[in-house]
């Protein structure tokens, strides 16, 4: 980022930024559409209200962030996925599947003090989504089965799964045997931080994996080469890299980030596993999440916030207003996925790309290839570059 | 050039309506008129037909008691947290919380809201500030086993629930201690589909369980309880409803409902805190209280099964009949 | 052996929402589209239907209404991922969600909180004079909804349609090579944008199946999954209408075997009956993909200069 | 005779990129008008506005006289253009017929495919063609597909049809068939327009030419009777005198490096690629892989990499076996590999030129230190490369698409010429690129050869095998037919063994 010019600086944060905010003005307008019919309310009362449930104070922002947390960890799951060229619909699943065996580390594994438990319990999360994400790999790499529909069914059977832990062998057995796993002792719990508010250290272990993510794919050769494959998996088997084993570590990274953000979401938050623990789709808001962060690693962090607040806020929004329901979020947040996805209906001139020679047939292919291979023509992250340079 | 000024006024234009949101929301300001604010948490929705809708219906009793309400449905239990933080800003002094999922949850807010009462709905604990009361499942399980007991002429009887939650399982324990009160030898068929809302799974499950030889059907599934109700229908057997208005899917199959009507608990409850008349321990919603009763019968039935299970009605009000839950 | 007709009847009603839907995805899919959000058209189609047979107290004007709103929902797919050339995985995750949000505000803001669901007029069962009155063959075939009969029905047509017409010829080459069909003149955006049109009828209708046909009221969530299975009955089906209605009656017939299993109180925990459908349908995918039909452009944008 | 076709100032912009500039083109009814030029010249961009693939930027087509409004093909074949492409537009799923009547305007709903099989293996044998409408394309020879592709056009009944770079493909005596259909065109009152680059052709079948060059017509209708001197076109192609012949001394091959015996290889659909294939290749000599497209080069040279496991047979590097190593370790044993499409296996366009520059060696010193990337050193190592190959681009940091096709393929040739090689394969060296940037390919992988590395080269191009390799083996159907110093080779002996016809069978023609 050497020399340059604050308007340079400017600019490219502007071109950085346009898409994204493009589609949330995008996503609030075809909103409010929907609440005009749907309700009696002003949509943007509605929206002010959902803006203030989410960031207007501190405690709106605490809840915010505290919502942020699993989605980010799913939007890290779906994005190294996608790194790899794999398009990982079942973080869900994953999630669950960390959930239900870091519960299981934690309410049968006592005794242990907090320094051991603790982090085991998160090791469970990490290797019980792991292995979800592992079974999809292996199905693909063996039988090439789609992954997309493997994650979707694998998804179902999480669930399943979880609600045949609360009620068999996990079930508390205290009268009257609601269909729940015994609390979660403290030496596994996490707390908060930050006295006063109840974001939990969480947060931590989801910035940390933020990081890794960025660090992986950027500066070791290991995430080099997922990335490589992840473009072009013709050139990557060419230079030397197996496909199979960059599908089989990144869904079983993606498994073990979304495995982890389920065990931190029961031990932080919930304490126990429950049969309604996962009525929230944590792992397909995730992709939106994902999406509107455009796999970037500090894009991941913002728009996470951005939907913990949009979730968070929709609840005043709901409360407020009397007559608007909750489930408007759920219909912006999937609008700014269509237009973050469609981002290039808001582009004002076809960008064309810059050619050294007169080659059309080249370009042409040229083209083709750069939506066949990358349909995301990712821009480098940001801090990667400051940090390459620093 | 003229891209990044497009991009620019753009941006422009968002920070303009950004402001025009915050300054909107703020005009809207609470104010105390005195008026007690009372809210209802749900994990489902209130358009179930059946738990959440009752204590909706109960939550508009008690906006006939003078109150202000409020409320939100489809809250997983990893929102209820913000919930009641949002209706604490908002001056709210009353919160109920429809579900046993919240229980851990609810009993850590309580603490940082000592103003405020909570009421937690089929939850085991209580606090300063916290109260609890179980609606009896069981005894409206018990009911509908003992009529389907003496309604079958097949011998089988089937209950259908839907997600694995406590309601639904002790309703289970208490139709087979009901069905065997009355009839010992009777077959018993009881299974869960996993889901309130997948209505086909529960009719189809439904339609398996005739298959089995029952003829009478009993559903717990929330608005899932419909597609067995359907099932009962479309197979010509008999069907015994368990919530408000669940017969309108039956016309030719459902003899009576067994209403759970929560929407009296809610009430109840609400009266009792206005009088400050709350014991500490977890009230019992059911038969004694009239939350758990025998509606109306939509077909005909002999007297004397009316009056028997009129009769068990009684007995469990006053405690003679007692369920085992373990 | 009564049982058995009336297992075999039950698989076949249960087949039919994703024989509905598997016969219009196989037609995009043919022509490169992956569309991942027909759980979400399925689930508006539910609910449009209800409204329409409300509206108008007729079934089939209701599906009919049911139809050409899900459409409308398929052109905004067909929109972001044949005009823009988005993504169709995410596009179609999109849909879902928006579906999924749509549907609940729209039913609450429609019928509000209600205890009951309203009356409605639905598909009726239906039974073919004579067919019907021959033993087990007519109880399982013909005591039937129509739309039952039409999805059968509809599966030699389908077939004869996709390798015997030019439509069928230009939308199985508009999914292998989009850039061959552009020389010899034929409008892949068009056939692609129509191919998403008509995968919205077909699930719209099943989704109207699944409201009228099998139920009679809408709630909230109530595909579960329906849509899903359509597209792994597609790919189970070898991308053939014929192998779709083979892979529709395995999943019905794999539902109505778990709906059995549970009546028989076996003791398995219910869980694990329930995971049967999901489990052929992974099991189904890893049999079938090395040797697919699958068309080579499949998911890829057409880019044209 | 009249002028069928009139394109007048013709102007095609790509972005910034000028593909076309006011160029006029006239075709008589009845001849066969070469277009000429390079790669990259925009001869194809011409034709693709003509058939209405593109649309011009400005400019105006007169067809028989009547403005030409093309909004797309089906607007082109409906006037009677056709055209076969470069890339065949076929879909191998499909059977022949349903590739011929994939669009074709007369079609009815429920299609008649017995008629219109009857109609086109009528048409078939009337060009001498033998093609079965049944069978599926993904089974034909690559000389069928162009067959099918022509009898596809003529079909539709066109009475123009455009050749794009028809020969590419062919070997020189199935050139002779496709000029012998071109005649019989011309004999039944068609027009043919023939893309080429290559001058013997153009003076073999053409009646005039066009030259293109860098966009703009460098010569218009050239009398090719008139035309004495094979340089003088090659002058107006090219702009500038080039060495038409890349400097080179005699090989002087030192130990062997590769040794390869009896390879076999059987691909997924159970068609034995690969018979027996063995040769040696020595340190300090280039040894050319001739043959036409499709007979098992691109196979053999997977094979050597590790990208495909072979049937049975034995790869020997260096003296070790490497018959069944990953493509990793053969990599590391000190194997550059030039791949035969760069766009889908030389490099990742959506990655900047640094990372496509550490995609082989990454996981080695100084590249990575156990496992962390040494972005500062790649950097540098980057720019110098950039600049030993004079890369075009702005930044080591510009994406790999951004750049010319040229530029890409000098990038490659960088990286693998840059490791530490024993042995250089470079499939297609030259595919795609201009005379100026082929030269200096080919005069980078004769110094990789001079410092003693083995280089195994595979070309289609007849003209690059005359010219590189200090020996030439040719390859037909899976197998090694003749292996043949530079000085035994000639363009017609290797025409023939390119098409499968060995001395032996020369004197008795079957």
């Amino acid at each position: 980022m050497e020399g340059m010019t604050i308007k340079q600086r400017l600019q490219a944060l502007l071109r950085t930024l346009y898409f994204p905010i493009m589609a949330i003005i995008a996503s609030l307008l075809v909103g409010s559409i929907v609440i005009l019919f749907t309700s009696k309310s002003n949509p943007f009362v509605a929206y002010g209200h959902m803006f203030q449930g989410g960031f207007g104070t501190k405690r709106s922002f605490d809840a915010t962030l505290t919502k942020a947390i699993p989605l980010m960890f799913t939007a890290l799951s779906f994005s190294i996925a996608k790194r790899s060229g794999i398009i990982n619909l079942g973080a869900q699943g994953q999630f669950t599947a960390g959930a239900i065996s870091a519960t299981a580390v934690g309410i049968y594994l006592t005794g242990l003090p907090a320094a051991i438990h603790l982090p085991l319990t998160l090791l469970a999360g990490f290797i019980g989504g792991s292995l979800f994400g592992f079974i999809t790999a292996a199905l693909k790499v063996k039988f090439g089965a789609s992954e997309l529909i493997v994650t979707i069914m694998l998804n179902y059977i999480a669930a399943l799964l979880a609600a045949y832990f609360v009620t068999g062998p996990m079930l508390e057995q205290l009268p009257p045997y609601y269909p729940q796993s015994p609390a979660i002792p403290k030496t596994a719990r996490l707390g908060s931080f930050i006295p006063g508010l109840n974001v939990h250290t969480g947060l931590l272990i989801v910035l940390g994996g933020v990081f890794l993510y960025y660090f992986y794919l950027w500066k070791t050769t290991s995430g080099f080469r997922m990335r490589v494959v992840g473009l072009n998996p013709t050139a990557g088997e060419y230079a030397g890299m197996s496909v199979a084993r960059s599908t089989i570590l990144s869904l079983f990274l993606a498994g073990g980030l979304a495995g982890l953000g389920g065990a931190v979401e029961i031990i932080a938050v919930q304490g126990r596993l429950m049969i309604t623990s996962f009525s929230e789709s944590f792992g397909f808001t995730g992709i939106a999440v994902a999406l509107l962060g455009n796999l970037n690693p500090l894009g991941i962090v913002f728009s996470g916030i951005l939907f913990g607040g949009i979730s968070a806020g929709s609840l005043r929004m709901e409360v407020l207003t009397r007559d608007v329901n909750a489930s408007v979020a759920e219909v912006i947040q999937a609008l700014i996925i269509l237009f973050i996805a469609g981002r290039m209906m808001f582009q004002i001139k076809r960008r064309r790309k810059m050619t050294t020679a007169a080659d059309p047939d080249v370009q042409d292919d040229v083209l083709a290839e750069d939506t066949e291979g990358a349909d995301t023509p990712l821009p480098e992250p940001a801090i990667e570059k400051a940090g390459d340079q620093a | 050039m003229r891209k990044t000024w497009t991009k620019l006024l753009a941006i422009t234009v968002v920070l303009v309506l950004a402001i025009g949101v915050v300054a909107a929301c703020d005009s809207g300001e609470k104010k105390d008129d005195g008026v007690t604010k009372v809210a209802l948490i749900m994990e489902g929705a209130v358009s179930d037909m059946s738990w959440n809708a009752t204590a909706f219906e109960g939550l508009k009793k008690i906006e006939k008691n003078g109150a202000q309400i409020g409320h939100t449905e489809n809250t997983p239990v990893s929102d209820a947290a913000a919930a009641i933080r949002t209706y604490a800003d908002d001056g709210y002094k009353v919160i109920f919380m429809s579900s046993s999922s919240y229980q851990d949850l609810a009993m850590q807010e309580a603490e940082k809201y000592p103003e405020i009462q909570f009421f937690l709905i089929n939850s085991g604990v209580t606090a300063e500030n916290v109260r609890s009361f179980a609606i009896q499942d069981a005894e409206q399980g018990y009911l509908m086993g003992a009529l389907a007991a003496l309604l079958t002429k097949t011998g089988t009887i089937g209950y259908i629930g839907g997600l694995e939650i406590a309601p639904i399982l002790n309703g289970a324990k208490g139709f087979e201690q009901g069905a065997k009160y009355v009839n010992p030898d009777v077959k018993i068929i009881s299974q869960n589909t996993g889901s309130m809302d997948d209505v086909n799974a529960a009719k189809e499950l439904g339609k398996a369980f005739v298959g089995q030889g029952v003829d009478v059907l009993c559903p717990m599934a929330n608005q899932a309880s419909l597609g067995v109700m359907e099932a009962a229908e479309e197979m010509g057997i008999m069907a015994i409803g368990s919530g408000l208005n669940q017969e309108t899917v039956a016309p030719t199959a459902a003899v009576v409902a067994i209403v759970k009507d929560t929407s009296i608990a809610y009430e109840a409850a609400y009266k009792a805190y206005q009088a400050g008349s709350m014991p500490m321990e977890v009230l019992p919603m059911g038969a004694a209280q009239g939350v758990v009763f025998v509606g109306d019968y939509y077909l005909e039935v002999d007297q004397a099964i009316k009056d028997q299970i009129d009769d068990i009605q009684k007995k469990l009000a006053s405690g003679e009949i007692k369920i085992n839950l373990d | 052996m009564n049982e058995l007709a009336n297992f075999l009847s039950t698989a076949i009603r249960l087949a039919t929402p994703t024989l509905l839907a598997g016969l219009g995805i196989v037609f995009s899919e043919r022509a490169g589209i992956v569309n991942i959000g027909t759980e979400g058209l399925m689930l508006i189609g539910a609910l449009s239907g209800v409204m329409g047979s409300l509206l108008t107290g007729n079934v089939w004007l209701g599906a009919l209404i049911a139809i050409i709103v899900t459409v409308a929902f398929a052109a905004v797919f067909a929109f972001f991922t044949v005009i823009i050339k988005a993504d169709q995985t995410v596009i179609g995750t999109g849909m879902n969600l928006l579906a999924s949000g749509l549907t609940i505000t729209v039913n609450r803001a429609v019928f509000g909180a209600n205890t009951s669901p309203p009356k409605i007029d639905t598909f009726r069962t239906t039974p073919i004079p004579l067919l019907s009155k021959i033993p087990y063959l007519g109880e399982i075939f013909f005591r039937h909804p129509v739309p039952i009969y039409l999805a059968f029905l509809l599966v030699p047509i389908a077939q004869f349609m996709m390798f015997r017409s030019n439509t069928g010829l230009k939308v199985r080459s508009v999914g292998e090579n989009p850039k061959a069909c552009d020389t010899v003149g034929i409008n892949v955006t068009r056939t692609r944008f129509l191919a998403i049109l008509y995968s919205g009828v077909m699930a719209g209708f099943a989704g109207a199946f699944v409201s009228m046909g099998q139920l009679s009221f809408f709630t909230e969530g109530m595909i579960a999954g329906g849509g899903f299975i359509a597209l792994a009955a597609v790919v189970f089906g070898n991308y053939t209408p014929l192998g779709v209605m083979i892979a529709s009656l395995v999943f019905g017939a794999s539902n109505a075997l778990m709906f059995r299993l549970q009546a028989l109180s076996t003791g398995i925990p219910s869980q694990f009956p329930l995971m049967i459908p999901y489990i052929i349908t992974i099991f189904s995918l890893c049999l079938v993909s090395r040797k697919s039909n699958k068309p080579a452009g499949s998911a890829i944008p057409y880019i044209k200069e | 005779m009249a002028s069928i076709l009139e394109m007048k100032h013709i102007t095609k912009r790509f972005g910034p990129v000028v593909a076309n500039k006011d160029v006029s083109f006239s075709v008589e009814e009845g001849e066969v008008h070469a277009l000429l030029g390079e790669n990259g010249a925009g001869k194809s961009t011409l034709m693709n506005i003509l058939f209405g693939l593109y649309e011009q930027t400005s400019g105006d087509i007169y067809y028989r006289g009547e403005p030409l409004n093309v909004r797309s093909p089906r607007d082109a074949i409906d006037r009677g253009i056709g055209m076969v492409h470069q890339h065949f537009m076929l879909i191998p799923a499909h059977s022949a017929i349903e590739n011929v009547v994939l669009g074709y305007g007369g079609n009815k709903e429920v299609l008649d495919l017995k008629a219109a099989a009857k109609r086109f293996s009528e048409m078939a044998d009337r060009y001498h063609m033998n093609i079965d409408p049944w069978e599926k394309v993904g089974k034909m020879s690559v000389g069928q597909q162009q067959r099918l592709e022509i009898l596809k056009a003529l079909y539709r009944d066109v009475d123009t049809l455009i050749l794009d770079e028809p020969t590419a493909v062919l070997t020189p005596q199935e050139v002779e068939g496709l000029f012998d259909v071109i005649r019989q065109l011309i004999a039944e009152g068609k027009t043919v327009i023939f893309i080429s680059h290559k001058l013997p052709e153009i003076m073999a079948i053409c009646d005039r030419c066009t030259v293109l060059r860098q966009g703009e017509v460098a010569a218009a209708g050239l009398e090719v009777k008139s035309i004495k001197n094979l340089n003088e076109l090659a002058h107006l192609m090219v702009g500038r005198e080039v060495e038409l012949v890349t400097a080179k001394t005699p090989s002087e091959p030192g130990e062997v490096i590769l040794d390869v015996e009896d390879l076999n290889y059987i691909n997924e659909k159970g068609i034995h690629v690969l018979k027996d294939v063995s040769f040696q290749v020595r340190a300090g000599e280039i040894v050319g892989v001739c043959g036409v497209d499709g007979n098992g080069q691109s196979e053999l040279v997977k094979c050597l990499t590790g990208l495909l496991a072979p049937a049975s047979g034995r790869v020997e590097l260096l003296g070790k076996d490497v018959t069944h190593e990953s493509a990793k370790n053969i990599l590391d044993a000190g194997v550059g590999h030039i791949p035969e499409d760069r766009h889908k296996m030389g490099m990742v366009g959506a990655m900047n030129l640094r990372e496509n520059i550490a995609m082989v060696d990454n996981y080695k010193e100084p590249y990575s230190t156990k496992g962390f990337m040494h972005w500062r050193w790649i950097d540098k190592h980057s720019r110098e490369l950039v600049q030993k190959f004079s890369v075009k681009t702005p930044s080591i940091m510009e994406k790999a698409i951004n750049l010319s096709g040229g530029n890409q393929q000098k990038m490659v040739v960088g990286r693998e010429l840059s490791r530490e090689t024993h042995l250089l394969i470079a499939v297609h060296p030259s595919r795609g690129l201009d005379i100026g940037a082929t030269k200096y390919i080919q005069s980078q992988i004769v110094e990789a050869r001079d410092r003693g590395a083995a280089v195994l080269m595979v070309s289609t191009e007849l003209d690059e095998i005359l010219e590189i390799p200090d020996r030439v083996l040719v390859i037909y159907g899976g197998r090694i037919l003749a292996c043949l110093e530079q000085a035994a080779c000639s363009r017609n002996r290797l025409g023939l063994l390119m098409a499968g016809i060995t001395e032996d069978d020369e004197e008795q023609p079957a």
